[in-house]
């Protein structure tokens, strides 16, 4: 077992205390992760402290709550790598960072007859924008294939990938089986034709630094509640060169640099692509999450996560019946079924016994269906996890596998 | 969109459910029997294994009602004298088995007795409230819902 | 003075607490409001107990997130007087609302030609939506034109409201003036000509009952963090029968039916429009909101702000060079100009003596071009604030105008 | 965005401006030796009220920074020997005072040496850090973007 303060790091996240105290277990960390207390403290702070709008007045309240809402900005800049500051936008989550993208870099410099490529095992957040842009502008959709293992086939690369392709959205890890896409391989094929390219980073970013500069993509975007952040706040980076020349998505206010009645004209990217008042606590909490992680050997977590999920994998071999869904590689999620029960049941019975998992198409019902099953049981881990909260999902599994 | 069906070859099908309120006590008595979470959802599979599936005629006038986890495929239908009869199932035993215990409270009725019903009573009762969460999850709600505003509907109208 | 017992009320919001013992003065409500404890208590609850993803799987903690979410939902239905939760959308804030309205209902239902009727005194928000609409649509937008008193001149209503118009959308109260907009006159007179209207109720809501039945408006909409609650939230309210036949804006999950690689099939709304994990502790923290003003006697409380408002005019009228701007009927905002002295000026004198006001344009640039004003210093209050707060603002304002 | 003058006939004006580096210790005594924040604020009100507005010839070159509160005029020039001039004023009297203490330490100096300078130390000492939040409320910290931005970037040429 890797060197990792589990049972310290474990004491940071009080709904986490609190479910131990309940006989709970939770691992459903894909579909959304557990906060810090750091967070919560950061919330509350910015609310009993600083509140107030932000870039619009100068008194004193409104000065600190900027500060700190830009020095988030910089928090996030510096947890991907980013050029600058002014590559970091905020959205309300991963889904508005893609919307964002698809609205404005696509409505803008994507003609009919253009192509964008996705994968098959996308999240629906990162297919339905493109086939709502699909439709409005003309576009062809293609898809790089998924293999039975979960991995991509790139050999079509080649056909799927030309003059006409336009964008490449891919996600960094799947979230239904949590395997890692080769998206540096994608991209290195994309520049070829001068396509730029989309990473959704949802499900990497609880689990790995993310380098935006080394991978070279044009955009990446990602949830703030699935890093250990607060709900209703994402990133969408891009370089600067493209933000610059997109224009502006949504109205409102501070996106704006002069309104007249006749029309307006538009700040420059960030606040461009930030209209309204802004989720300022989301902002800072965001930022308080990564500082905490931070204050961690990611890279000893990340080991620690693969070390629990070899050992849930080794302990389920022996129910009966039990499948494994995806191949090698995977970090922190194990996509499963029963050969004989519908995941369905098994997620009640799970439930019943205190453990949260999830069950279904997970949002990627393009990928079920290629892989022709029409759902899984996902068990996803973070690093606040413990070898006991795998023994009682293994525990458990198999009473309701063989006791139902 | 549910539709209720009247063609009196259909209804005729449906009035052959094995689960109405006639044969509700034998059918579902062993999940009041039951001990412990264990023994009712035992219960619940069993009955969820034995819910018959849609037969092809009247599958293809069913509705899909869909939820994240599994589909559950849904059909409503009156007969000439008013009886009130639904067809349910999901791949999904447990579903399946809760689906069961609808069926009980309704099949036969009629549509003013069904609308009257507090459906959701009997898994109050049950301790099986965590099935009718407003997540989308597996779709029992929308069940009730359509069964209850369809019966109201009809009753009205009658 | 009305009978409300504002030193209790007072107690109940941590930040203000702070400020005094600071010895600052907030009076810049109309930006954003502080939080009273009880909502700081809820995300705490939320996080630290609650927290999952929501509609998505059935284990024991989403339950409780659904549950908490939906009935938020049904706070805000009763809080708006709306028929049904199904009416109630959540968006990001009173801007993203506009922008889902202006993208769904606009580009779908308008056509060239079709008119937009808006109002001198909006908010860049309640104009910029509808300016990128009407260019890329070729729509014409007309506004209502302000009186020096910041009253709209209906007297030009019958020639601004025609055949060709087809959407009104209007402030239910200025935010840069205060002034009550005449809703129910301009939506009687929208509604001879089949037009929908939209009322923009950001600075309505902190204030006011707001009851959509009896306005009869098709669209309503406000933020969150005007009314008490958290950042990074707000709300749509639509009208069933338009929310149903409105396309998607924003693609992504949940706010699907089914996807396949070829295309989508939509949900019914309000979730048709929440793509993406929602901002679960935003909504359920603005339900909490709602839920202690209705602990308060808002109609004292809308006195006992118009109290505190009338003191505070009546106190400044022997200032030199005091002058007010806007006209009777104002609700909780003095805007006003010092005679030889620049508003932001002004504005820093204020904050170096420890008091909160908003300085400039107040993202309404074609209001204050119609006025003739480059600007206005904005002191707003909430039922929070107390005659203390409103001397030591009057005392700090005589400071900088006689003493520099 | 800004451009840099180098117009002989503007550039002549520019050098004209009345705070410089030479003129600096005259200027800006006043705010040095105020006591109290009331004595600073008036001495910087003072000193906006003097500082010259841009001229005709040079407002038409100029360049808006825009903030919510006020508009700051901005040209920044660059004589033939090198000398570095920048203009700006402000409607609002106490960020042209904030413009003054900026032109002051700048005006005079060459390229390289102004792309050397600390600029915001002097607010600091002044305790006017406040005025450099980067809210966008008043576009100070836009000036001084755009001077070291485009001192840097010419002594890089030269
Ligand atoms: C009248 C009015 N409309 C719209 C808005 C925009 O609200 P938000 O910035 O919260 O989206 C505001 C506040 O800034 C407002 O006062
Ligand atoms: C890979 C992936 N992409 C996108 C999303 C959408 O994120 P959100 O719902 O937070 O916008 C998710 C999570 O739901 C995801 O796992």
């Amino acid at each position: 077992m890797p060197i990792f303060d589990i049972e310290s790091v474990r004491r940071d996240f009080p709904l986490i205390v609190n479910e131990t105290l309940e006989g709970r277990v939770y691992l459903d960390n894909a579909a959304t992760s557990q906060k810090p207390k750091c967070v919560l403290d950061t919330i509350n702070h910015y609310y009993a402290q600083q509140n107030a709008n932000v870039h619009r007045a100068s008194h004193h309240l409104s000065t600190q709550a900027t500060l700190a809402y830009e020095e988030a900005r910089e928090t996030v800049r510096h947890f991907l790598n980013a050029r600058s500051r002014e590559e970091i936008v905020w959205t309300s989550g991963a889904t508005a960072a893609i919307n964002l993208v698809a609205n404005s870099y696509g409505r803008r410099f994507l003609q009919p007859g253009d192509e964008i490529l996705l994968s098959e095992c996308e999240h629906h957040s990162n297919i339905v924008p493109w086939q709502l842009l699909a439709e409005e502008r003309g576009l062809t959709l293609r898809y790089i294939p998924v293999l039975p293992t979960g991995e991509l086939d790139l050999s079509e690369l080649p056909t799927l990938l030309n003059e006409r392709t336009k964008l490449v959205a891919l996600a960094h890890v799947s979230n239904s089986l949590g395997m890692p896409m080769p998206v540096e391989r994608v991209i290195a094929a994309a520049k070829r034709y001068r396509a730029r390219v989309l990473i959704d980073g949802s499900q990497a970013v609880a689990h790995d630094n993310v380098d935006v500069q080394a991978l070279d993509c044009d955009f990446y975007v990602f949830s703030g509640h699935k890093v250990f952040g607060p709900s209703g706040i994402g990133v969408l980076y891009g370089k600067y060169e493209l933000l610059e020349i997109m224009p502006p998505w949504q109205g409102g206010g501070e996106m704006i640099e002069q309104v007249s009645k006749r029309g307006a004209t538009f700040t420059l990217p960030p606040l461009r692509f930030e209209a309204g008042t802004p989720h300022i606590a989301g902002a800072i909490g965001l930022a308080s999450a990564l500082r905490y992680l931070s204050t961690l050997d990611r890279q000893a977590a990340a080991e620690y996560e693969r070390y629990l999920l070899n050992g849930m994998e080794r302990l389920c071999a022996d129910i009966p019946g039990f499948q494994l869904v995806g191949g090698q590689g995977r970090t922190s999620i194990m996509s499963f079924l029963v050969k004989g029960m519908h995941p369905q049941d098994i997620g009640t019975l799970m439930d019943m016994q205190g453990i949260a998992v999830r069950v279904g198409h997970h949002c990627a019902m393009p990928m079920m269906e290629a892989l022709g099953l029409s759902g899984t049981i996902r068990a996803s881990l973070a690093f606040y996890n413990n070898l006991d909260d795998v023994e009682r999902f293994v525990d458990a599994l198999r009473k309701a596998v063989t006791e139902f | 969109m549910q539709q209720v069906i009247t063609f009196p070859e259909l209804v005729t099908i449906m009035e052959q459910h094995p689960i109405s309120i006639a044969s509700r006590d034998d059918v579902l008595g062993g999940v009041y029997a039951a001990q412990g979470w264990e023994g009712r959802y035992r219960e619940l599979m069993r009955l969820g294994r034995d819910l018959p599936a849609l037969p092809e005629e009247l599958y293809e006038y069913s509705c899909p009602v869909k939820g994240c986890e599994s589909e559950v495929r849904l059909l409503l239908g009156i007969t000439p004298e008013g009886g009130f009869w639904c067809w349910a199932h999901s791949e999904a035993r447990i579903i399946s088995g809760l689906i069961a215990l609808l069926l009980g409270q309704v099949n036969g009725l009629s549509a003013a007795q069904v609308c009257g019903l507090h459906l959701e009573a009997e898994m109050e009762e049950l301790g099986l409230m965590r099935h009718l969460s407003p997540s989308r999850g597996n779709g029992l709600k929308a069940i009730i819902n359509a069964i209850q505003s369809h019966a109201c509907c009809l009753s009205q109208q009658a």
